[in-house]
This record gives structure tokens, C-alpha cells and sequence, in this order.
């Protein structure tokens, strides 16, 4: 019987903590049909900039969009992938440079389904999901982040 | 109508929220903006109507919930 | 300045526990030139063989053979893909279902070439190094695995 | 010299190690392997002098370590 899903919420305030990830991992031994897992996590770089360098993105986003948007890519992806499990991850507020700022994982039997998905969720993500960064800089100035 | 407004939108705008007449198609709505933020026409957003973002000129239902939404940088 | 990059080890004994994939993850918040990390993890699966499920792999390997290898593998992923780190573990002895065998790290300033670099790495270990699985039953028979 | 093997084909062998003559390439040592041990003639295996897996007939110099692999499973 198919379960049905409905929208889990993606946001968490602040950086994603390394911690999260290793329960993330571990809730995961249970499932003795997966094979494999693919993770990607996204960390703040500490870019230059005219002015400065980063130190932190803060981050908005249209939350109740983004959370229908990223229902429907997730399903999208169950359908078109093989998987056992999905789960994403984003941080709402600011994340310091050498933070996690996006937790994405993917487990499936066999390898590629999981690498596969993983590598086009983050795809679209980035590309579709309404949420935006703020650039700190150390000298107190900002910029909006410019996804490429 | 309310109109929602997200990152370097709502700062040109000034606030994160507007109050304005029931416009009914976002062509109108667009019209309207540029006109009292004259800024906004430097700048690039789309406009979502009911949490989905729209192509061209779209109509606007009443009571929609409407938002303009810079490009995305999430990640 | 090039560094110079000599063997490491990539054999653990036993499991790999999420917490040392949480330490691994948490070593690299120094580096704020990293924009993305790319894992991969294989887990164990309870796979159902005549006569019974696997219970556990036991891995053995020609440790000298794989270490030389995987650093040759390392250096040449390292020359393809504009790479920050990159982390190899492998486990030796027996590995219970549900638990991680194979642990790849890779990270980058830009997420493509950390995610592209960890897919080769995880293709490249599963056929060039000298590694071999010994899959238990819980009727205590075992067969030798075959990658597929 | 001294051969090493691994997984299915140590079992079959029945030792991780075996002590024979200095055999000069890789084919005479094949043809003794599988006259000692005819099981072997129904496994993959290939042939790993000084840890480089060789193709075909490959010479074996004195003192190499030469090793029999069964096909890698690892990961």
C-alpha cells in the first residue's frame, strides 16, 4: 500500500548542526534494505567582497510556498527514483561562515537512485524553492546572495 | 488586495507587506508598482499568485494571496 | 605551494559510526572556502540468499595492494575536480546489516565538482581496490559477494 | 616464491599463502596453479605482481609478490 505524504517542514533556525546529521544517519540502520546513502550538505563560504568578506547569510523565505514547492519536488523525485528515504533541510535565519546551511539525504537499495536523486534535489532546490540569502560582511554591510 | 514581499523586494518597497486595491490581472498589479516604485523597474522578481509563481500576464481571483519574489538564492 | 600527499589509511575496523561522520563533518567548519560536501555511505542490507538473509559482511582486503591504489585514485580525482578534501573509509572485519561499510567525503568551493568527484570515488573503490565481502547468513552459511 | 591469496580463491587453495618455485611469468605459474588446484579453473580470478594487477602473460621477477584476486567486492 502506498503511504501518503503530506508537506514536512524543511526549515530549521540557524545552522544545521553536525550532530543532526550523525542521528539523521543513524535512524537510518534500522532499514536493513537500503544499501546506500548520499548526502549534500551546503556551507557558507566566507567570500569576498567589495568591502569585506562574509561572515554570515541570513536567510528568509516565503515559507508557506516554499514548503508546498519542496512537497511537490519531493514527490516528483519519489516517483521518477526508486528511494527508501528522503529528507531535506534548510536553515531560515543566519548561518556563520563553515555552517551547514542545506542537509539534503537520499538512501535507496542500490547506489545510483540515491546519488542521482540527491545531486537533482539540490538542483532544484536552488533553483525553485523561495528562499533567499542575505550576505554579511565583516564590515557590517550586506549584498543579496546571487545563486549560479 | 494584500501583497507580499520578499529580499531586495521588500527593501525597495520598504516594507515586507502592501495594502493596495484589488487589481485583476498581475499586468495591472505590475503597472501599479512600477508606478509608485520606480526603483522596482532595475530590479528582476516574478510574481507568485496563490503560491505559484506565474508566466506573462495572469489573472488575480479575489482574495488571491499575491507575493513578488526576487530571484532565489537558497542553498 | 603543491602539497605533497602520501598514503593514508582508509581501513577501519569494523562499523563507521555516524559520530565519526558527524566529527569528519564538523573538522571542516574551519575551512571557509568550502561551499558543498558531498558524501556517499554504503550500508549493509539484509539481503535474502537461499537459505536464509544476510546477517552481517565480513570484509577482508590486500591492504597494501588497496592502499596504494586508493591513493593513486585520490591523487588522479584530486588533478580532475577542483577539490578542497577529499575522505576515504573503508571498513575491515564484520559489519552488521544496518550498519556503514564505506564512507566518502568529498568537498569544494562549488557544489558540482565535490558532488561529480564523490560519484567517480565511490565507482572507482567499488571495482579498482583489492577488497572483498563475505556475506554471512543468519543460518550462519556464507557466500562471497559480487558487485553488481 | 611466495604467492598471497584472497577471498573465494584462498578457500579454494585452502591457505592465504602458498611457497612454490621461482615460476618466470604468470602464465607457467597459472598452468601449475591450476594443475595443483583444478577447482581454480572454474573461478575468475586475476594476477597482481608487485600490487598492479597484470593483463595477459606477464613476466614475474625474482622476489615479486605476486597475489591472486578473486573479482573485488568492497563498498
Amino acid at each position: 500500500m502506498e503511504k501518503t505524504r503530506t508537506p514536512k517542514n524543511i526549515f530549521v533556525e540557524g545552522a544545521i548542526a553536525p550532530e543532526k546529521i550523525a542521528k539523521s544517519i543513524a535512524n537510518h540502520s534500522s532499514n536493513t534494505a537500503i544499501g546506500g546513502h548520499s548526502i549534500f550538505l551546503g556551507q557558507v563560504r566566507a567570500d569576498e567582497k567589495e568591502g569585506g568578506h562574509v561572515r554570515a547569510i541570513e536567510y528568509t523565505a516565503y515559507e508557506d510556498m516554499a514548503l508546498q514547492q519542496a512537497f511537490e519536488i519531493r514527490e516528483a523525485v519519489f516517483a521518477k527514483y526508486p528511494l527508501t528515504c528522503m529528507h531535506i533541510y534548510h536553515s531560515l535565519g543566519e548561518v556563520k561562515t563553515g555552517e551547514i546551511c542545506l542537509f539534503v539525504f537520499t538512501s535507496s537499495k542500490h547506489r545510483k537512485a540515491a546519488i542521482d536523486a540527491c545531486e537533482e534535489l539540490v538542483e532544484r532546490i536552488k533553483k525553485e524553492l523561495p528562499i533567499w540569502g542575505k550576505e554579511i560582511l565583516d564590515n557590517e554591510q550586506s549584498e543579496w546572495k546571487v545563486n549560479t | 488586495m494584500k501583497i507580499l514581499a520578499f529580499g531586495k523586494i521588500a527593501e525597495i518597497i520598504g516594507k515586507p507587506q502592501l495594502e493596495v486595491d484589488d487589481f485583476p490581472t498581475t499586468e495591472i498589479l505590475l503597472g501599479y508598482l512600477h508606478q509608485q516604485y520606480p526603483a522596482l523597474k532595475n530590479h528582476k522578481f516574478s510574481i507568485a499568485v496563490n503560491k505559484k509563481q506565474v508566466n506573462g500576464n495572469a489573472p488575480i481571483a479575489l482574495g488571491a494571496e499575491v507575493a513578488l519574489l526576487p530571484p532565489f538564492s537558497g542553498g
